[in-house]
Order: C-alpha cells, then structure tokens, then sequence
C-alpha cells in the first residue's frame, strides 16, 4: 500500500518542475510542455485520492475528463502556436510582447 | 447738468473720444487734449466767477453752505443688521476749493501746451493725462470719502505709467519709487477711511456714512466707536483719534512732501517728462497741503491743535532742509525740485499756525506755487527738449542766446525766490506772519520757528541767484559747443503762450491777492473758528 | 496832494512798462520826461506839504483774515523831503545816463530798469504800511540787482550783483521778522498807528521780562530781536557793519548807477528806515547803533586811503558817510542824521558824476589806443584838471562839501552832527568820549583820501602817458548831458540851497523841519570850537596831501607794503572772512545735507526696497523650492512608482506569471509563517 | 517493503528525473522524447495507484494522441520553423533563471510543507471510506464501475466533454488553416 503522502510528494515535485519549465523556457511548445506536465501531476492527484472513491468513482472520471481536455487545449494552444508563428516568425513569447505599455 | 460734475468729467469725455478715434488722427490728439482743458478752464473760471462769498457760504463743515453741491446716491447696500451701506456722489465747493480748482485748470491748460514734447505712444500719454485731469479735479471736488479716496486712487494709476512710460533713463526706478511711496500712503488711509466709516453716523439716516462734512461733527461718531471723540479709544497704547490723525497726515505728507517723505520728489521730477513735472509739481504737491486741510484737520481738529507744533517743526525742517539740498544741486531741474520741496514748507507752517493768516497763506502758498513751479518746470523743459541736457554747469551765458527765455527765467526765479509783487511774496509773507501770531493768538508754535521759516527765504535767493549767475550770465560757454549753440533757439510762440499766463497770473495775484484771498476768506475764517472750538 | 504824490510815484511805472514794449533809443526820452514830470509833481507837493502836517489817504487792498490790509500814501516832512529828493537826484542821473549809456546796446534795457528803480524807491518813500514798504523795500533792491549786473556778461559784475542781493536779502530778512514780530504783537501794519505821534509803540513798554502793548504781551526778547532785525536790514541797505561789503563790489555797475543807487538814493533809504523805525528804539540800542555806525564811518575811511580805484574810493567814503548817518541817530541826532542824508545825496551823486566822466573819458582814451590799462585806476590818471575845466570845479565843490568845509552844505550837516555827538558824549561815561573823537578821526582820513583822489585825478601829469607815451587823448568835459547835471548838482552842494547863514546848521530849513524848536539853542561851547578845530585840521590835512601827492614829496608815514597797508587795501579781509565764515560753511553744509538726503534719507528707502525685494526673493525660493519641491517630490515618487509598475508590464507572459507566482507564494509563506 | 513500493519509487524517480531532463534541456526535440518518458512513467504510478483505465487512457490520449500532435506541429509546418525552434541556447544556467527558479524553490518548499502537515492519509473522509471499505482493492476490475458511472452519473459532465473538445478540435482546425483560407 502506498501512502496518498508520496503521491502528494511526487506530483508537487513535478507540479514544481513544470512550472519551472513554464517560467523559463523561451519556447512556446516547451512551455506548453510545462503546462501538460502540471496538468498531469494533478491528473495524479486525483488518481491517488480516487482510491478511496470506490462507488462514485470520482477521481478517475474527473482523471479521465482532465486528460481529454488537455487534449482539447493542447490541440488549440498549437493552433494558436502555428498562427503566432505566422505572423511574428517567432515563437518566443518573449518577443511576442504587444500587451507591453 | 451741474457745473461742477461737468467740469470734473469733460477730460473723460474727451478722453475717450481720443481712445476711440484711430491711431492715424495721432496729430490731432494734442489739440483735442488742450482743447478739453481749455473747457475745463473755461467752467471753472465760470464757477470762480459765480462763486458767492461771504460768511453764508463759508463752507468747511457745513453741508449747506457748500457750492455747486451734487449729491446723488450711488452704492447702496441694504447690510440687514449691520444697517445701510450708503455711498453717494457727492461733490462741491467752497472757498478753499474754487481756488485750487482754477489754479489746477490753468496748469493743465499749460501742462497740455507742454505736451507737444511729447512723440511716442501719443494715444496712450493723451488718454492718461486726461484720465489724470479728471482725477485731480475729483480729489478737489469730492466731498464723500470714498469718492475721495476713489479718485486719489485713480491719481496714481495714469501718473505711475506716465513716468514709467515716457520718462527719461531711470524712469522706471522713479515711477516704481513714487508708486511705492504714495501708495505707502494711501493703503493706511483706506484703514482709517474704514474706520471712520464705522464710527459715524448720519443723524438723518441713522446709517453709517462716508460723507466727510458729517465726520467733521464730533456728534455723529457712535460713542463705542474706535473713532468716537468723547470715548478716548487706543490701538496699540496711542490714542484712536492721534493715530488716524497721523496716518493720514502721512498719506498727504508723502505727498506734499515734508521732508523724511520727500525723497520721491526729485528723482520723479527728473525723471518724468516735462508735462507730467508740471502736473506734478503743479498740482499733485497741492492736493497733499488741500487734504491735510480738507481731511486731517477737518476730521480731527483736536489732534491737528495739539499736533500742530510737529506739523509746524516738519514744515520748518522741510524750509530749510529743501533749500540748503537745492544749493548742493547741479542738475537744474533736480534743484526746481527741492526748491519746490522748500516751498512747500511753507504751506505746512501755514497751516500749523492755525490762524486765519497762515492758513490764507498756506492756500495762497499753494495756488502760488502751482502756477510758479509749472513754469519753472516749463523752462526747465525747454532747454531739456533743445539738448538734452540739464546740468547747471554745461551752460554759460544763456543770457546772450535766448534773451527772452532769460528774461522769463528770471521772472520765475524771482517770482519763486519771494520778490514782492509776485505771489510768493504774500504767500509766504502771510504764512509767516500766521506763524508769527499763532504765539500770541493761540500760542501753538513758537516764534522761533517763524524766525527760521524765514530763513529759507534768505536760501532760496541762495540757490536761485547762483543758478542765474552760473547759466544765465557771463559770457557764453557751452559744453556742447556750436552744435549747442545751435540748437538753443530763443522761445518759440507756443512756449511764449504757455508762459506768459502763468507769469501773469503770479504777477497779478502779487499785486492783487484779493483773487485768491477774497474768496478763500470766509472759508478760513469758518475753519479757524471750527478748529478753535476744539 | 495824495494823488500828486501817487502820480509822481506812477509816472516812472508808467515809463517802465512803455519802455518794456520800446526799442531803441526814445526809452531814454521816455523815462527822462516821466522823471522830470514826476520831480515838478514832487515839487508841488513839497510845497504844500512840507511842515504842513501828515497827509494819509488809504484803500482797502486786500482782507486776510480778520486783518484788513490798507494800501495808502504817507506824506510827512520825511516822505515829502525824500520824495523830492529822489527826483531831484534822478533826473540829473537820467539826463547824465542818456550820453553816458549812449553807445550801449541795451540803453533801453537800462532806462527800464532805471525807472524801475525810480519807482520803487519813490513808492518805498511814500507808502503808508509795512507790508508794502517791505515790498518796495526788496525791490529796490532787486532793481539795484538788475544795474549792477546790467554788463551781465562782465564776470565780476554778475558775482557783484549776486552778493548785493543776497546780503540784502539777509537784511530783508531781518525785516521781515521784524515787521511780523510788531503784527504778532500789535496786529496791525500801519506805520501811522505804529510809530507815529502817541502810536502803539510809544504805549508799549518792557516791564518784567515781559513787553506790554496795548493788546498783547510777549517776552521782551522779541523787541530785541525786531529791532535787530530793523537794524539787519539798514545794515544790509545802508551799508553798514557787517554788511557793508557788497557795496564796494557793486560799483562793477554802469558808473550813472553808482550815483544814483549806491551813492544817493538806495543807500540812504536804511537811514530813512531808522527814521521811520526810530519810536522803536530805546537808549541801549540807540548805543549799539551809534557804536556800529561810528566803528562803520572810520573803517570805511580807513579802507578809502588805499584804494586804487576811483569809484571804490567813493564807495567807502560812501560807506563811511553813511555811518555818520547811522551814528547820528544813534546819538539821538535825528535831524542832523536826516539832513546829513540830504546833503549827502547831492554831494556824493555829484562826485559820482565826475568820476563818471572821468572814467567816459579815460574808457575813451582806451580804445581809441587799445590800451591795456583799467580806466578806473586813478593811478593812469592826472592833470586833468586843464583838460576838463568845469568837471574839475564840480569835483573841487563836491570834494568840500564831503570834507565839510565851510560854505558848502557838508559843513553844515557834518559838523552838526559832530557836535551833538559830543554833547551826547558828555551825558554819558568818558568811554563814550572815544566815539566822538573818533568822527573827529574819520573827518580827518576824510579830507586825505578824498584830497588824495581830487589831486592824483586833477594835479600832475597824466601818467597815461607813462604807459605809453604816443597816446592819442581826446579828454574834454563832454556835451550837455554832462554838464548839466554837474552844475545841477554842484549848485545843491552849496550852502544857499539848506541855510541862508553858512555856518550855523541849526538855521538850516530841512533841520528845523524834523527838529522841535526848543533843540536849537546853542548849548556850549562845542558849538563854535568844533567847526573851527576841526576846519583848521581838515585844511593842514589837505596840506599835507598836496604835498605828498602834487609836489611828490616823501611824506608817507608808513611804507606801502607793510600790515596797516594791506590791511586797509584788503578791505579789512572782510571778504575772506565771510567766505571762509559763512559761505563756505553753508554750501558744505549744504552738500553734507543732500548727501545725507542721498545716503541716508534714501538710503533707508532703498534699504526698506532692498528688504522687501529680498523678502520677496526668499518667498519666491520658499515658494519654489519648498512647496513646489513638495509637489514636485510627490509627483516624482508617483512616477517613480509608476515606473516601476510599469517595468513590470514588459508584455512577457512569463514575467507575469511570475510576478503572480511570486505573490502567491509570498502568500502562502505569510500564511503559513503566521 | 513491497514490490509496489519499489515500483513506486522506481516510476516516480523515472518520472521526475525524466521531468528535469524536460525541464534542463534545451533542444526540444529531445525534450519532447523525455516527455513522453515522463507521461509512460506516470501512468505506471496511475496503475500503482489502482487506475487502470485511466493509465491506459494517458498513454492513448497523451502518448498516442497529444505528443503526436505536438510532433507534427512542428514537423508539418516547415523547415524553417523547426530552424527556429532549435536555436541552441547559449548557456546552460542563466542569470535571468534565477528569480524563477528561486520562486519555484520556495513554492516547491511551501507546497512540501503543507502536503507535510496535510497528513492526507488520516484525512477525515478518507478514514471514513476505509471503515466503509469504499476503496479500491487489489482485487477487481473498476473498468465497468467507471463505465456504468460514465453513462449515468457522469452522463451530463461526459456530453458536455464531449461537445468541447468537438468544439475546440474545429477550432484548432479552423486556427491551423492557411492564411489565405481566411
């Protein structure tokens, strides 16, 4: 039996990395890779807490639900990705810097 | 339409006809100017000749007796609790006025003939001196305060730019000076014009008042009031009554000038072009001698009695003090300027004596000196506009070139330095013999300073004579050389025509003062008993 | 006879006014006529007039006051006798002035200014108040002003006429105060009600410190100081000490003038003043006025020895005479002052006449040779008594009467006067012997400095000659014009025209006129020993001149370089005194007030300005660096912060999600911290 | 200690480590393939942690369908993108990764600490499910009850699910298309 604390612990260490990835990296689909990386270690969360969910089964479901909308975004965000490319033939998001003042 | 009001605003009739006529009719102006004081002259004399003397016209502190009286309500304000604010227009005449208003029209009348000097910004100098016509005239009509006070306002304004404007190289140190001090002046009076204000009361109306004639009752001041005579009211430790008295015996001072307060006089003389000098010395000097009269010892008789031997000490001081300054002069119009500092004395020791004699003399002093220190001032002119120049020791034998110019010189000179048979003589004669009786009369000043009053006659013949000598005579000797000489032609027919009335009328009031005496007469009389009941 | 007399007054005025619109040469004519006019009219009137009482008619002038002013005539025997004689002095000085001037280019100039003159001492005579005697008091001698600078282009002349007026104006002064301390004390101007016959003045009297009149009371000082006063301005007019000095320096004007002005008329009219004013004086003052005049007379002879120049001589025998006048009165010889003033008039005018000529002629001889010589100086002159025959009669005759020999009218007056002054002097203590003894000096200097002028002038040679041999001289007595007036004049130096008996002046008419009758017995023995003692003297000074200055002996007592000369040729350095004294003190007096009025006065002016401009300043820095900086601060941290902010908004996604991150977290550490 | 915790902890070092690697490098390509590591080795711990279905549906959806997609994103469009997106970074630590790195740490710190304090296995209700035996065993197949639950207590959630990826597939459809079709 696995103690719900070492999932706990896992999935924060890589929340953490993946925001680290978000933060830092100069590359669009890198920090879309971040982004699914966090996504995943909630999916986690929700696994491991859905153990004690037997009836209702609640954490899978929602487990499964979050997995197909991070399909669904992943899927936009790369348009989105494609398009920004086209225009500022960059995907810096640095560079991509018209909300500055 | 009442005389007087015409007289007082025809300069701004005509004033305004010049702001509105465009600037390409610029020749014209001048005539329109002399032709407006020339009217002005013209009523006056009118009214001087209407003018009703004897005892029940005496005027000084009875409404009734006064002449050519306009009296119409102008601000009135409703206060609710605090009563009635009640300003009228409120002017007219007695003896003592009619003279100075004769006397101001002739000297405008020559101060506009002088203004031909003039060649910048006619517009501008044209709209002023009228604007200042019309001022002066006011200040010698009004007979409410606050009219009084208006037009004494209204007085500094058109003369503050008209030096600063077309004065000579320190022109804006002088117009800032004089603003300054006469502006001095009048800020304190405006407090003790409101003060007074508070403190009377007309007895027809029960409402506070600014009519000067009721402020000469000693029975309309409210008993609590700051001014009241029988409450001895203080502002800091000094009695109420003594303080107003001061303040505004300083306001007319600055203006005279006595002497602590005189230094404006000559750098704005020297400074001012020849017209506005004239204005100045002619008429503004007198309108400080006519409010101590009018104002100060009218309003406060019982300080101008005990007062009255400071007011005769300063005017001693300013005799002899002016005179033995104009000796160390070598600018010539810088030393018309103290002599008329000197001359002026004369009025304050007249009017410190408190007797019929002085104050007569004082008045004729006055009317005297108008007409003297516009010529002078004149003469001065004339040389200045031919080279530019004013020094007494740049010139030599002026007598040879411009012998008609010498010969009304001389008639200026003397007339100033007191030769019988011109004004001054009287004038300062009957001053000092007001003086002089004033120990025995009413045993206000002391002999001795009659005595030394008289000296500044002996002065005057000082520096005048040196003057005549040094420039006049000898033989000729210019700084300027031929290009001077040149220059200095004899008197033209304009100046002639502004000289010879004013040599006239100083000759004519020499032999007969009757003109002046016979209708200030019964007006001294009145003041003197008035001020003797105090 | 009032309007006689005003009409003989007017008539001049009337001449000056033409003259005033006339050019050229009728001015002389005109005034020559209004004067000759107004002497027949003086005439009339001295006829009726004369001991026949006071004539007074007065009009309102003016009212001052309750004061009125009454302008009249006066016609007394002093006013009557002074009127006549100022006309019968004027009209040979016209007649003399219309050659003398004839070649100058202001001759109507001139006749202006003389008739002028003319005027206002005729108006001084006869005018009935003080105010008005004031007046034509101070224009006589702004007339006199006028003449003496007449050559205005003269440099010494100009300075002359300057220091006449201003030390008359000095006496003028005094008069005025004194008449305004007699208004002050009697409230009236009249001079009937004032000093005539049982006037306010004769009831006043000095009691306790105090001097009482009839109305009012005032500290006895004040009578003193009027009769200074009074006394100032006869110093001033009559040449007195100390005054006297502008009288020497006045001779700069035409030589007409001087006889007129400064010899007869003007001069005199201090002396009419002390007889107008005499009720006014008491015993002590009289005193003071005797010892002045006296000190006067002897100075002014003394002074006379050495001069050089012909009509400065005359000045001081003038000033000299005129202290005789003075001394006179004050010896309580009024009469006899009074008469000396007549017979005074004529002789000095007269002499003043020849030296006149004298001076035509030697100006003359000048410029025909161009010479370099100044025709005043009686050193150039000589010998020319052969060459202008009756000029040397008038001068012998006018001489005489001016040393008071007997037959001439000198000796009437001169020796009348002498007389009472030892009679006088017997009243009093022995120090008061000195004054008469000392007239009997200043006769004596007399008759040397005027016999040394008639010889230097008349006897020898011309010494014209010793300049410059090869002159041409053309020297003559001159046309009508000059002779007329001096046989004119000449004829009233002798004595028919005052006294019928030669040698007693109390028979004279113009003495008895102003002399009651008990006065003229003959008292003692003074009245013979005097004249003949001191005629016997006169003659062996006279003596002792003509050998010393025609028969060129070397008599002189001193040498003409030692202190008592230059004493004497320097004026008694009255000159120097009063410049170092009195001018120069009053113009640097004069200069340290006006630096005063510049530093001080002014200088506090533009201390109060400099205060006020520097507090305006320190408002201005106040208002800009203190308030503004506030402002200034604040504004600056809100864009400060603003800036900051606004870094943060750099558009980058990341930066937000990490500033976002970063509060949250900053959140959660709080949180959990807490 | 059990085979499952060993396993656990061998998935979990694969996953995290894999996610540094993720996190350090910087060519994407090669953090693409690390990222699939990382996606299979969380869903060994789905299995570890009794949710098969779900595992298997992380590798279909994620390994199968998004990193496919995200391969082909960038492969499909074009030669010079790839240029782009595989510029190599100069340095490895970067001064300007401080701050984030710094903010993660504390987080990492704080995150830590509460699931530390948390305690998460004696929570309230999940004492409760283990006496009412609620859990999931060893034992047992979930696939139906997930199934029956989809269809009838998740029913709405499901189609509303299902309508927004329908939604966002056009959408990224319509995004991707060539300009000028727009």
């Amino acid at each position: 039996m696995i103690s719900l604390t070492h999932y706990l612990v896992v999935s924060g260490i890589l929340f953490c990395i993946g925001l680290y990835v978000v933060l830092v990296k100069r590359n669009a689909i890198q920090i879309l890779i971040g982004i699914e990386m966090m996504l995943n270690t909630a999916i986690l969360n929700l696994v491991a807490f859905g153990r004690y969910d037997k009836l209702n089964n609640g954490g899978q479901m929602f487990a499964l639900f979050a997995i197909v909308l991070a399909a669904a975004t992943t899927a936009v965000a790369l348009a989105i990705i494609l398009n920004v490319y086209r225009r500022y033939k960059t995907i810096d998001p640095d560079k991509v810097d018209q909300l500055k003042d | 339409m009442n005389l007087l009001t015409l007289l007082i605003f025809i300069p701004l009739l005509f004033g305004l006809l010049i702001a509105v006529l465009p600037s390409g009719w610029r020749n014209s102006f001048k005539y329109i100017t002399l032709l407006a004081t020339l009217v002005q002259l013209g009523i006056s004399l009118q009214m001087y000749f209407q003018f009703k003397i004897g005892a029940a016209n005496a005027g000084i502190n009875n409404e009734g007796q006064f002449q050519f009286v306009q009296k119409l309500p102008w601000i009135s304000l409703d206060l609710g609790t605090m009563g009635k604010m009640q300003i009228d227009y409120f002017v007219g005449v007695d003896g003592i006025s009619i003279t100075m208003l004769v006397m101001s029209a002739l000297v405008m009348v020559v101060a506009a003939i002088a203004s031909w000097e003039i060649t910048k910004n006619l517009k501008g100098f044209f709209v002023l001196f009228l604007m200042l016509d019309m001022a002066v005239f006011g200040v010698f009509c009004a007979l409410d305060f606050f009219l009084f006070y208006l037009f004494y306002e209204l007085m500094l304004l058109p003369l503050y730019f008209l030096i600063g404007m077309w004065g000579g190289a320190r022109r804006e140190y002088a117009a800032i000076k004089f603003f300054l001090y006469t502006l001095f002046g009048s800020v304190f009076m405006l407090l003790v014009m409101v003060g007074l204000y508070l403190s009377v009361k007309d007895p027809a109306t029960g409402s506070h008042t600014f009519n000067i004639i009721q402020m000469m009752n000693p029975a309309n001041y409210d008993a609590n009031s700051i001014f009241s005579v029988v409450n001895h009211q203080t502002i800091f430790g000094f009695p109420a009554r003594t303080v107003g008295f001061i303040v505004l015996f300083v306001a007319f001072a600055i203006k005279v000038p006595v002497v602590p307060l005189h230094t404006w006089l000559p750098d704005a003389h020297v400074e001012a072009p020849t017209p506005v000098s004239i204005i100045l010395a002619g008429v503004l000097l007198k309108i400080g001698g006519y409010g101590i009269i009018r104002i100060c010892a009218g309003i406060f008789p019982d300080v101008a009695v005990s007062g009255s031997f400071v007011i005769g000490l300063l005017g001693v001081i300013s005799i002899i003090y002016g005179a033995l300054n104009a000796l160390a002069q070598r600018d010539l119009k810088r030393l018309i300027a103290y002599s008329s500092v000197s001359h002026m004395g004369f009025v304050l020791l007249g009017i410190a004596s408190l007797t019929a004699e002085g104050i007569s003399g004082a008045v004729m002093q006055m009317v005297s000196h108008g007409f003297l220190s516009s010529m002078l001032f004149f003469l001065v002119g004339v040389i200045y506009t031919r080279v530019h120049d004013r020094d007494i020791y740049n010139f030599r034998g002026l007598g040879t070139m411009m012998p008609q110019f010498t010969v009304f010189v001389m008639i200026g000179f003397f007339a100033s330095l007191g030769l019988p048979g011109f004004s001054a003589f009287i004038a300062e004669a009957f001053t000092l013999a007001g003086a002089f009786k004033s120990t025995s009369i009413n045993g206000l000043l002391p002999h001795w300073m009659a005595a030394c009053g008289a000296l500044g006659i002996l002065l005057s013949a000082c520096y005048f004579l040196w003057t005549l000598q040094r420039m006049f005579f000898g033989t000729e000797r210019l700084k300027g050389g031929e290009q001077w000489k040149h220059a200095l032609k004899d008197l033209n027919w304009r100046e002639k025509s502004a000289l010879v009335p004013l040599a006239l009328m100083a000759l004519l009031l020499g032999v007969m003062p009757s003109l002046v005496f016979g209708k200030i007469n019964d007006s001294v009389l009145a003041l003197v008993s008035f001020l003797q009941h105090k | 006879m009032a309007y006689h007399a005003l009409a003989a007054v007017l008539l001049p005025l009337l001449a000056f006014v033409i003259n005033g619109f006339l050019k050229g040469k009728a001015s002389g004519w005109v005034s020559t006529i209004a004067i000759l006019l107004s002497g027949v009219l003086a005439i009339i009137v001295f006829n009726h007039t004369f001991n026949g009482g006071t004539i007074h008619i007065s009009r309102l002038w003016f009212t001052i006051g309750d004061t009125q002013l009454q302008a009249g005539v006066l016609l007394n025997n002093l006013s009557t006798i002074l009127l006549l004689l100022v006309n019968l002095i004027a009209l040979p000085v016209h007649i003399f002035s219309m050659a003398y001037m004839g070649h100058d280019q202001r001759y109507g100039r001139y006749f202006t200014c003389l008739s002028l003159f003319c005027f206002s001492m005729l108006a001084l005579v006869v005018v009935d108040n003080m105010v008005l005697f004031y007046a034509f008091w101070e224009l006589v001698g702004f007339s006199s002003y006028l003449l003496i600078g007449f050559w205005y282009k003269k440099e010494v002349a100009i300075q002359a006429n300057k220091k006449a007026f201003i030390m008359n104006r000095i006496g003028d002064v005094g008069l005025l105060i004194a008449i305004l301390v007699l208004y002050s004390q009697y409230h009236t101007f009249d001079l009937i009600k004032l000093f005539g016959e049982g006037g306010l003045i004769s009831q006043s009297y000095i009691k306790d410190g105090m001097w009482i009149a009839p109305a009012s009371s005032i500290p006895a000082v004040w009578q003193y100081i009027a009769c200074v006063g009074v006394f100032l301005a006869v110093c001033a007019k009559s040449a007195q000490f100390p005054l006297h000095t502008w009288l020497p320096d006045a001779m700069e004007g035409p030589t007409s003038v001087s006889a007129l002005i400064h010899a007869a008329t003007m001069v005199a009219a201090g002396i009419f003043l002390l007889g107008r004013a005499f009720p006014m004086f008491n015993t002590s003052e009289l005193d003071v006025l005797a010892i002045i005049g006296c000190f006067t007379a002897f100075m002014a002879a003394t002074i006379a020895l050495t001069q050089n120049d012909l009509k400065r001589i005359l000045a001081f025998s003038t000033i000299s005479q005129l202290g005789f006048m003075v001394m006179a009165m004050g010896i309580n010889a009024y009469a006899s002052s009074l008469f000396h003033l007549v017979t005074h008039a004529f002789f000095k005018c007269l002499l003043f006449l020849v030296a006149g000529v004298v001076i035509h002629e030697m100006q003359h001889v000048k410029d025909e040779n161009h010479l370099d010589i100044d025709p005043q100086n009686i050193l150039y002159m000589g010998g020319l008594r052969k060459r202008m025959p009756l000029t040397f009669i008038a001068a012998i005759i006018g001489g005489a009467a001016l040393v008071g020999l007997p037959l001439t009218s000198g000796y009437l007056s001169k020796d009348g006067i002498l007389i009472q002054a030892f009679e006088w002097a017997d009243t009093k203590s022995a120090v008061y012997m000195t004054i008469p003894i000392m007239m009997i000096i200043t006769s004596l200097l007399t008759a040397f400095y005027i016999a040394r002028l008639i010889f230097k002038v008349f006897f020898g040679k011309l010494r014209v000659l010793d300049v410059k041999p090869a002159v041409l001289c053309h020297i003559s007595d001159g046309g009508w014009q000059y002779k007329v007036p001096l046989i004119l004049l000449s004829v009233c130096c002798l004595f028919p025209v005052f006294s019928l008996n030669p040698l007693l002046y109390e028979h004279s008419w113009v003495y008895r006129a102003f002399m009651s009758a008990e006065h003229l017995e003959r008292m003692n023995i003074y009245h013979t020993i005097i004249p003949v003692g001191l005629n016997i003297m006169v003659v062996v000074v006279i003596y002792y001149a003509y050998a010393v200055y025609v028969q060129e002996r070397k008599m002189l007592p001193f040498a003409q370089n030692n202190w008592a000369f230059d004493f004497s040729y320097h004026q008694w350095y009255f000159n120097k005194a009063y410049n170092t004294l009195f001018v120069k003190p009053v113009l640097a007096l004069s200069g340290g007030l006006f630096w005063f009025d510049r530093t001080i006065i002014d200088g506090f002016i533009s201390l109060l300005q400099n205060i006020l401009l520097w507090l305006s300043k320190m408002a201005d820095v106040f208002d800009r660096y203190v308030i503004d900086g506030f402002l200034h601060l604040i504004t600056a941290i809100v864009q400060y912060i603003g800036n900051f902010v606004r870094s943060f908004q750099t558009g980058r996604v990341q930066y937000y999600l990490l500033s976002m991150l970063a509060v949250i977290v900053a959140w959660f550490i709080f949180k959990t911290l807490i | 200690m059990t085979a499952a915790n060993i396993l656990f902890d061998i998935m979990s070092f694969i996953a995290l480590a894999s996610a540094l690697y993720v996190a350090a490098s910087k060519n994407l390509v090669r953090s693409i393939f690390m990222f699939f590591v990382t996606l299979f080795a969380l869903a060994g711990l789905y299995v570890l942690a009794l949710a098969d279905f779900v595992a298997v549906t992380q590798i279909v959806v994620y390994v199968g369908g998004i990193l496919v997609l995200i391969l082909f994103a960038f492969m499909l469009s074009g030669r010079e993108t790839l240029d782009v997106l595989q510029q190599p970074e100069r340095k490895v630590w970067k001064v300007s990764n401080l701050p984030a790195l710094l903010i993660v740490g504390l987080l990492f710190v704080v995150l830590i600490n509460v699931i530390l304090k948390t305690d998460a296995d004696h929570l309230g209700w999940v004492s409760d499910s283990i006496k009412s035996k609620n859990y999931i065993a060893n034992s047992g197949d979930m696939t139906a009850n997930i199934g029956i639950n989809l269809m009838t207590r998740y029913l709405l959630p499901f189609e509303v699910i299902s309508i927004l990826l329908m939604m966002a597939l056009v959408g990224a459809a319509h995004l991707s298309r060539k300009e000028q079709a727009v």
